[in-house]
């Protein structure tokens, strides 16, 4: 045990209070518009056939009633705390009676599965090059043919993703055209269905990667130079290493410890990070429905998606702190 | 392309889907039987950005629902079909259905023979139940607010007969609720379930081990997920047993969330659907051209789409300056070039309107009879010194960057639009701005309570009003609904004429007959006034382009062929299902 | 001149800095000679030109046999008949700008509190830690809606949407300059400086900050990248200055209007190069300013 | 007597619980400016001892007074004056120049803040006697950046910014540790010469005994925060008495074939010594005794000479109470002008 | 001494391609170095200690490289050796003792691990646990508890770090070991404890050992022989009773004359000036600048070191076969050339 269980809990108290601030903060900002998501939900829905049917207006109001939108802010604050204690949050607004849980529950599968994988993997890519290219001995064409494949993480996500579509998927057909599955297929836990969704998740995937193992590859690389200059790699080197081992063990061991960091946060991103790619891939994840339900003002959606997100950042970043004297045996919160 | 075949393996055997959870059904798979691709229909609509967020709600009076028989596509059906572009009415789960002379009471013959997918009978009760309901739920439920203003009450005869009582006569009741047409009628509950529900518009009606969904039409959901829905044919469905119609050929109906234009499109070249939402004229063009196999409403030639009943023009805050004076409502009109708009933002292929009316046949003799006054006012006239002289008589001059201004103020003229409208909105935009109104198009996320509450000044929208009477369009304008700006309004013209409102009020007592002069007085002095005042300004008439694919079907609702509208989503879906014929037969 | 000469030479060996101030120059006197041949008010916004028209350097319009005004359209024409050429001009200096002022606020709060923050120590510092980590959970999306839906019935601006974007850009920056002054708080020139009497204003401005300029330079660098693509975002969700020819909304209009499907490759092909090529730039600036501020590389003088 | 600094029972905890100082008492007279080494190994609580004289940092437990006063109690003018007065050197030379400004800035932002000139001529002036008098030609060091100076340049100049200054008080902690020997007796003289011709008084921190030798007149060395002797340099290394000073003072490895080090063995500690009780270096002792273990031997005078030392060995010679630590070095130096009796 | 030399460096040079010019950070370096014997190897900061170093393991990065010379492991020429051969030989024959051992281990790995990274790409044949044991076997050599091999390095003391550090280097029994300021962070305790072992070590080894540092007083207590550099050339090389009392080069004997003694309390003499940068230096002897017994030949070329007493070489104008000449000797000698 690197660390005491007094610090343990101290690390865990400033999390619920990340938590309950952020939770609090997010209540009130959608609050700050003029706007009438009800009514928005349910012009919306009328606009569809075309037709606005008498009495809306009273609709707008017995709905507002019932969600308890017309009560006093801190009334509703308050409401709203003791739900999410509870793990209640409630239903939505524009898909009554569906729960907001319900909802999140769809939605996360997809998103867990396709983002986190692709967040690890650009991580794991991007540190990968980054650090050939700052290796001296690697080979020419790691440095100058790979920062030129890096150019994508100067093109949007999104952008790549819509290209890839067109070509791959539209004009070659080596996979299929977005979506989660395949059209006609039903969800189980069979072997052609997972390979059946990894189909379709090639494309989303490269795109994602593409664009975000740039990024990575920049740090990496100024890491990877810093601890180049490093005695312990001039001292590992004189020791007669072998190439492979200074590289991965010395070098990339040393400079991926503050990538690490970042990873974590970028891992409590990637919810409202890739919304675009979900949208134009047609893919189900917690992106889409979150930019939805803001762009419906759905509160009790926004509060639920917000919320999962702020507990998953809290917690990732808590684990983190947890792990990080796992991987660097330097830090330690024996005594604070 | 690769990997879509339509059946995958059988699963093994598992538990029933919970209603409405993600989690991948074990059951699902072997529940579903094989349908081959060639028996199933798959079209794209429905949901947004790829996902349906209403799984699990096939209660079309559940408020997350799609509303009505769009929650299972074929499963629910209506009491008459009625097809505008046949101008035909097809009873359906009724047989017939009579007015008392005075309009105060309507008796409703029921089929014999239906029956929900239960097996229970379809009775009266189950009509006479559904309009309670809706009396009693009032407001919650769609459409529920009309029937508790109009229906005193019900009276069940028999089984096969009810008659319901209105406070006033209410000529319009039959065509406007027991119809199924376009997107209007109203959608009965089987009463045996129904009884026994607290809060109608909280109920899910969906689990797959009670059978829920109940309905009458030949589909029921079999299987439903965020990413697709999937509809299996009834072959115990009643109108076989009985005779009255043979069961549709589609085995299978799977419908898939709509995306994007782009990925419709790709699919339908790809032939992975076989119809889907309507696309834009420019995208239209593109599909039929990339797959020969693609035909449209008119065939493989433009306009590609046929004409709904939502023509769309620039409506005004007529409360409010600038645009209370119909001057500037005229100028607008005069400045925008409506032939430009055409040719450049939909590539030529689109459908102006003088009026705002769709041109149905049973609303042509009042069009016509409305020439010679559009000859005195020229709707659709681009004429910048038109504009001017009307600008000037209100009160503008143009400032040195070519701008009107009056008291220092230029004319605010943004244009609220929305995704539907991204092709014309920026060309109306610039034609403004040109003519000299500082114009934008914009597309704020709450531009309908914009519109509602009058804060949008200028906004490009629908009618939804006159499909077989111009009444139900021209009452738009009344000052009924009028309310001052920032209070939410139905309609939102803001437009306030006594004189207008006293035409209107007398024509709402009448039964609608071109040929009755009376009444056609009253709608040429009503269409004078709105043209006078330019109340709203008609831009195009909104064209429904709907891609339909005959690799699999064929015999879609085409002009040729025109048995109704190809909207698949509308009320009257049942028609289509019932009329497509397998191609490889 | 010598000093001309030796960052020359310098830029000789840096070579990423060296072409990304290529590209730099090269953007610049591309936009700046455009412009001499487009008139801004008008060709970048649509109807100025006829629409859907291919790359072409000599064009007449069909319907006039005998062409008296013929117009070239290098980069051809939008859908709704926008030149391409002059969005291009225009429209990566927007972009640039929403980059800039979104990147430049963010970064001059994110240092300010950064260095404030780590300096001061204490309470202040817990406060504005534990501010940064919250606002770090609100969705960018949900702020700008609110805004916008806040903001009457224009579109934003390119300014305004820079300043939005500003609004959540400095949390970052607050973050890593942060843990940067710590670190830099217990170098003995820091220790020197207040040997010399200095405040801890003057500490932090004329001491500290000076080091991290060429740090600086490389965050306001990935800062204007980040508010680029926030811009882009935004756009491409269809809140932002539809009209404005930014790259962003010009990348919305080619997705919203399917300009792949339609086969107008070139209107796709065209914002999307140029901002490859902005970023690109910064990227390899980002990178030779990185060099540029690493000690170790510095120090074999 | 008026004192110029002193440290009344100071300790210094650190956040990880390391006692880097643990009760020490000293102070520096006014009246004769000398300089003092502070000595021993590495961690022992040299650099914490400058950091908190300069007022760097505060002290766990007890006061630093200068002029009689508390320094963390200083405001205003009083607080000014005392960054001016007690000034500092360090060890890296490098590290105290800011990189991003010419090696001047050192001098004129001293020169702005305290006024020191009324000119840009006079601070010129100025700044050129200073380098002057530590042995820089001015067109050789000024205008340049830290890095196009040598070591012992950039160290010197640190040196003459002390002179220019002027302080009562110079902290001056390892100056010469990373210069190379050739370097290391010029910085060494410019040091002493502040001492001499500029009457400054220096806390010189060092693990080097033999640079200490030269260059102070009284030596302090620390044992993990303890003082175990101090007094006069001359006596404590050339007959040291603690034996702890005699292993460091073994240890060194003269330049001077006929002295060979390593005399004495080194003892490593097995790991069971007892924190806090006893005498700190008792693990490590050749000659530990039981008492040793026990309780924390007290400041013997042994042999009534002119320096202290912690040990048992000397128990039954007087001692320096507690109360007079504080007078440690006056005490020394008076007894070296006449030793007394124990009391 | 007519063993065979196991370290032979002739003619070395090695430069840096840099911005500000060409370092000439070694110039015509000679050195031979008999099994089992220890040499210092002293300079003042930059003089190319450090480079002579890595060049003799070719561990010289760009924009560094050998530009000439010879470097011979017994018959072996290793600046012509393929990579591969270089890092076998790196560690097992040639090893090193970095400076400041600090920051020389890899802070996220066990000192265990790290001695074993060592055999294991050496190829030994060895069993893991067999690696074990010797990596306890090289802790124990160094008078480390085997417990620290358990540890990670900021669990070690500055000393346990460099001893650590021996451990590794001497764990494959090299022939030739250079220690490039081993003890120059530690404190004189330690320091002693340190070389000590370190000597031991090599003794039983019978290994070479070459020290760099610029503690004379280092070098006084431990080489057998030093060498001393300035600016990129060696200025003198012999026993070091010898140089210690007889120093021929002026920088030698300004050097010396700097060192604190115990018997000169308050006594300090530097050496006036600064060093030359190794871009730019004077014409002539590279100290002629500073060197009080200039001459007017001093300024004409680099003089070569030659040996002008038995195993004391020189390089200096001053001597000629060990006899100090006067400066019309040699205006003459130039004149005559
Ligand atoms: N900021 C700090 N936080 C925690 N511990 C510290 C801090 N500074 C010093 N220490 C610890 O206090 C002890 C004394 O440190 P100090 O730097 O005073 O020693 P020193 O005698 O100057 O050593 P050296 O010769 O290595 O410079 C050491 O154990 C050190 O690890
Ligand atoms: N990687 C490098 N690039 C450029 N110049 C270098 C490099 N490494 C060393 N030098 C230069 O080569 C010269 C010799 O350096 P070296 O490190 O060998 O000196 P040293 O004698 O070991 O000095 P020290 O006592 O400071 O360790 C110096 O002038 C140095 O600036
Ligand atoms: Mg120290
Ligand atoms: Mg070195």
């Amino acid at each position: 045990m690197r660390y005491s269980w007094s610090f343990v809990l101290r690390r865990f108290g400033q999390l619920l209070l990340v938590v309950w601030a952020a939770a609090t903060l997010n209540f009130f900002i959608p609050k700050l518009t003029p706007r009438n998501p009800l009514r928005e939900k349910l012009l919306a829905e009328a606009t569809r056939s075309g037709y606005i049917a008498p009495g809306f207006e009273e609709m707008v109001q017995a709905y507002e009633t019932k969600f308890g939108l017309d009560r006093p802010l801190w009334q509703q604050y308050l409401t709203y705390l003791g739900d999410v204690v509870r793990g209640d949050l409630g239903y939505s607004i524009a898909n009554y009676p569906k729960t907001v849980w319900e909802l999140i529950l769809e939605g996360l599968p997809w998103t867990i599965g396709l983002l986190l994988t692709t967040t690890l993997l650009a991580f794991l890519i991007g540190s990968l090059l980054g650090a050939l290219m700052a290796w001296p001995k690697a080979s020419h064409w790691f440095r100058y043919i790979l920062p030129s494949l890096l150019i994508f993480g100067a093109i949007p996500a999104y952008v790549i993703a819509l290209t890839l579509i067109y070509f791959v998927a539209f004009r070659w057909k080596l996979v299929p055209l977005g979506g989660g599955y395949s059209i006609g297929s039903t969800p189980s836990l069979t072997m052609s269905f997972i390979l059946d969704v990894l189909h379709h998740s090639i494309l989303p995937a490269l795109a994602l990667v593409l664009a975000g193992a740039g990024g990575w590859a920049i740090g990496m690389r100024g890491m990877m130079v810093t601890v180049q200059g490093e005695d312990y790699m001039t001292f590992a080197e004189a020791k007669g290493l072998k190439e492979w081992r200074l590289f991965l063990k010395y070098g990339v061991r040393n400079a991926l410890l503050p990538q690490v960091t970042s990873l974590a946060l970028a891992l409590s991103f990637i919810v409202s990070g890739s919304v675009l790619v979900e949208l134009v891939m047609g893919y189900p994840g917690l992106g889409t429905l979150l930019a939805r339900s803001i762009n419906q003002l759905d509160y009790f959606m926004i509060y639920g998606i917000v919320f999962v997100i702020v507990v998953a950042i809290a917690v990732t970043m808590f684990i983190m702190d947890m792990i990080y004297p796992l991987l660097d045996p330097r830090i330690s919160y024996e005594r604070h | 392309g690769g990997g879509q075949t339509a059946a995958p393996a059988a699963a093994p055997s598992g538990g029933e889907a919970a209603g409405g959870a993600a989690a991948p059904a074990e059951g699902a798979a072997q529940r579903l039987k094989d349908v081959p691709r060639e028996r199933t229909l798959i079209v794209m609509w429905a949901g947004t950005d790829g996902q349906f967020t209403d799984v699990g709600l096939a209660n079309g009076y559940a408020t997350g629902s799609k509303n009505g028989h769009r929650a299972v596509l074929g499963a629910f059906e209506p009491l008459f079909y009625y097809s505008a572009f046949a101008d035909e009415v097809i009873p359906w789960l009724a047989t017939d259905a009579q007015y008392n002379d005075d309009y105060t009471e309507l008796t409703v013959k029921i089929r014999e023979g239906v029956e929900w997918s239960d097996g229970t009978p379809f009775t009266a009760n189950d009509v006479a139940f559904t309009l309670q309901m809706l009396k009693d739920n009032e407001p919650f439920l769609r459409d529920s607010t009309a029937i508790k203003a109009w229906v005193e009450s019900t009276e069940v005869v028999d089984d096969l007969t009810v008659v319901i009582k209105f406070y006033e006569p209410r000529p319009r009741f039959l065509f406007d609720k027991l119809y199924g047409k376009f997107d209007t009628g109203i959608w009965w509950v089987p009463a045996h379930i129904f009884k026994d529900v607290d809060e109608i518009q909280g109920f899910g009606f969906y689990d797959l081990e009670k059978g829920w969904p109940v309905v009458t039409g030949p589909y029921n959901v079999v299987d439903w997920t965020p990413q697709q829905q999937t509809m299996d044919r009834r072959d115990d469905w009643w109108a076989a047993k009985i005779g009255f119609a043979e069961l549709p050929e589609i085995e299978r109906i799977i419908v898939i969330p709509w995306t994007s234009e782009e990925r419709a499109s790709q699919l339908m070249i790809l032939n992975e659907i076989d119809s889907s939402l309507d696309l834009r004229a420019t995208t239209i063009s593109q599909v039929v051209a990339q797959n020969p196999a693609v035909i449209t409403h008119t065939g493989r030639e433009l306009p590609y789409g046929y004409i709904d009943w939502w023509p769309t023009s620039f409506w005004f805050n007529c409360d409010e300056p600038p645009f209370n004076d119909p001057n500037v409502r005229w100028a607008v009109s005069y400045t925008i070039d409506r032939q430009q708009m055409l040719d450049v933002a939909l590539e030529g292929s689109g459908i102006l309107t003088e009026l705002p009316f769709p041109y149905y046949p049973p609303l042509m003799p009042y069009i016509e009879a409305t020439k010679p006054l559009l000859e005195q006012y020229p709707t659709n006239e681009h004429n910048l010194d038109k504009a001017a002289e009307r600008m000037r008589a209100a009160g503008y001059e143009k400032d040195s960057e070519g701008f009107w201004v009056k008291d220092g103020q230029r004319v605010e003229a943004s244009i609220v639009g929305g995704a539907i409208f991204n092709d014309i909105g920026p060309v109306l935009a610039e034609q403004l701005r040109r003519g000299g109104f500082e114009a934008e198009y914009i597309t704020p996320a709450d531009a309908g309570t914009r519109r509602s509450d009058g804060t949008a000044k200028i906004s490009l929208f629908g009618h939804g009003g006159s499909i077989a009477d111009p009444f139900d369009t021209l009452d738009m304008y009344t000052s009924k609904y009028y309310r001052p700006t920032g209070e939410p309004a139905q309609f939102f013209s803001r437009y306030r004429n006594p004189e207008y409102d006293a035409i209107l009020e007398e024509m709402a007592s009448m039964r609608p007959d071109p040929d009755d002069p009376q009444y056609m007085d009253l709608y040429l002095a009503a269409i004078e006034i709105y043209l006078r005042d330019l109340i709203d300004c008609p831009i195009q008439q909104w064209l429904h382009r709907i891609p339909m694919n005959t690799t699999y079907w064929t015999n879609w609702p085409t002009q040729d062929n025109n048995y109704v509208n190809g909207a698949f989503w509308h009320q009257t879906v049942g028609l289509i299902l019932h009329n497509l014929k397998a191609t490889q037969a | 001149m010598n000093q001309l000469l030796s960052i020359l030479q310098y830029l000789r060996r840096n070579k990423s800095l060296a072409l990304g101030l290529g590209i730099l120059v090269f953007l610049t006197l591309f936009t700046v000679v455009g412009l001499q041949f487009i008139d801004r008010k008008v060709d970048p916004y649509p109807l100025a030109a006829p629409a859907s028209i291919p790359p072409t350097l000599s064009y007449c319009p069909r319907t006039e046999p005998d062409c008296p005004n013929p117009k070239a359209y290098p980069f051809g024409t939008d859908a709704q008949g926008r030149d391409l050429f002059a969005v291009a001009v225009t429209g990566t200096w927007m972009t640039l700008q929403i980059g800039f002022l979104a990147g430049g606020i963010g970064l001059v709060v994110g240092t300010f509190l950064g260095f404030t923050s780590a300096f001061y120590g204490g309470l202040y510092d817990a406060v504005i830690r534990l501010s940064v980590d919250v606002l770090l959970t609100v969705p960018g999306l949900l702020v700008l809606v609110v805004i916008a839906s806040s903001l009457g019935d224009k579109n934003i601006t390119v300014t305004g949407m820079g300043l939005i974007i500003s609004l959540l850009a400095w949390r970052g920056p607050a973050r890593v300059i942060r843990s940067q002054v710590l670190s830099m708080r217990e170098r003995s020139y820091v220790m020197m400086a207040r040997l010399n009497g200095m405040s801890n204003m003057a500490i932090i401005f004329k001491e500290m900050m000076p080091n991290l300029l060429p740090y600086l330079g490389a965050s306001l660098v990935s800062a204007v990248t980040s508010a680029i693509f926030a811009s882009m975002g935004l756009a491409a969700l269809g809140l932002g200055p539809l009209r404005e020819p930014t790259l962003g909304v010009t990348i919305y209009w080619v997705i919203n209007q399917s300009a792949f499907l339609r086969g107008l490759w070139w209107w796709g092909a065209v914002p999307i190069t140029i901002v490859a090529l902005v970023f690109v730039m910064l990227f390899l600036i980002s990178i030779g300013l990185d060099e540029l501020a690493n000690p170790r590389v510095r120090r074999a003088r | 007597m008026t004192k110029l600094l002193e440290l009344n029972n100071v300790t210094k905890v650190f956040k990880g619980g390391t006692v880097a100082l643990d009760d020490i008492s000293f102070s520096v007279d006014a009246a004769s400016p000398s300089v003092i080494a502070v000595a021993g190994e590495s961690g022992s609580g040299k650099s914490t001892l400058g950091l908190i004289t300069l007022g760097f940092l505060e002290p766990t437990k007890g006061t630093v007074l200068y002029k009689g006063q508390d320094i963390h109690k200083l405001r205003g003018e009083a607080q000014f004056a005392f960054r001016k007065e007690v000034q500092a050197i360090f060890q890296d030379p490098f590290a105290v120049y800011n990189p991003f400004y010419k090696v001047d800035h050192l001098f004129y932002e001293a020169i702005k803040n305290f006024k020191l000139a009324n000119s840009k001529d006079e601070a010129q002036r100025l700044i050129v006697e200073a380098l002057e008098s530590v042995g820089l030609r001015p067109d050789e060091t000024l205008g340049r950046f830290p890095h196009q100076l040598s070591g012992g340049q950039r160290q010197r100049l640190v040196v003459a910014r002390a002179l220019l200054l002027q302080p009562q008080l110079l902290v001056a902690d390892e100056p010469v540790s990373m210069v190379d020997a050739s370097l290391r007796a010029t910085i060494l003289k410019s040091l002493r010469k502040l001492n001499d011709e500029y009457k400054i008084t220096i806390l010189y921190i060092t693990h080097d005994l033999t640079t200490a030798y030269h260059v102070s007149d009284y030596i302090m060395i620390l044992y993990k925060g303890s003082v175990m002797e101090a007094g006069d340099v001359e006596s404590v290394i050339r007959d040291p008495k603690h034996p702890y000073t005699q292993l460091l003072i073994d240890s060194i490895p003269w330049p001077d074939l006929q002295r060979t080090w390593g005399q004495k063995e080194i003892i490593i500690p097995d790991g069971t010594e007892v924190i806090g009780k006893g005498c700190k270096f008792a693990s490590r002792c050749p000659h530990v005794m039981s008492i040793c273990r026990e309780a924390r031997p007290p400041l013997y005078f042994p042999n009534g000479e002119s320096r202290v030392a912690a040990c048992y060995l000397y128990e039954g010679q007087p001692t320096l109470s507690r109360d007079d630590v504080g007078d440690l070095f006056a005490t020394v130096a008076h007894k070296q002008a006449a030793p007394v009796a124990a009391d | 001494m007519s063993e065979k030399p196991i370290l032979r460096i002739k003619d070395l040079d090695v430069r840096y391609y840099t911005d500000a010019g060409i370092v000439r950070a070694n110039n015509q370096i000679n050195l031979e170095l008999k099994p089992g014997e220890r040499v210092g190897l002293v300079g003042e900061s930059g003089s190319g200690k450090s480079t002579l170093a890595l060049a003799i393991l070719r561990m010289i990065k760009p924009p560094g490289t050998i530009a000439g010379g010879e470097i011979w492991l017994d018959d072996i020429e290793l600046t012509r050796l393929s990579e591969e051969r270089m890092r076998q030989i790196r560690g097992k024959d040639i090893s090193m003792v970095p400076q400041g051992a600090m920051n020389s281990l890899n802070p996220v790995m066990r000192i265990k691990d790290q001695i074993i990274d060592t055999m294991i790409d050496h190829d030994l044949g060895l069993s893991r646990a067999e690696m074990e044991e010797l990596a306890i076997e090289a802790l124990r050599a160094t008078e480390l508890d085997p417990k620290v091999g358990n540890m990670y390095p900021h669990e070690l003391s500055g000393g346990m770090k460099q001893r650590a550090c021996i451990a590794i280097s001497v764990a494959m029994n090299p022939k030739v070991i250079i220690a490039d300021e081993p003890t120059s962070a530690l404190d004189v305790i330690t320091q002693r404890q340190v070389m000590e072992t370190l000597g031991r070590l090599q003794e039983r080894l019978g290994s070479a050992i070459i020290l760099i540092g610029h503690d004379m007083g280092l070098m006084a207590q431990f080489v057998d022989r030093i060498a001393v550099m300035y600016a990129g050339w060696m200025m003198e090389l012999g026993k070091i009773e010898d140089v210690f009392t007889n120093p021929l080069n002026p920088y030698t004997q300004l050097l010396i004359s700097s060192l604190p003694l115990l018997d000169r309390r308050g006594e300090f003499s530097g050496i006036p000036g600064i060093t030359p940068p190794l871009t730019d230096l004077p014409p002539g002897c590279v100290f002629n600048d500073r060197c009080p017994q200039a001459m007017a030949v001093c300024r004409t070329a680099m003089p070569p070191l030659r040996e002008h007493e038995p195993e004391h070489l020189a390089a200096c104008y001053l001597y000629e076969n060990g006899i100090k000449v006067t400066e019309e000797r040699h205006d003459e000698a130039v004149r005559a050339q």
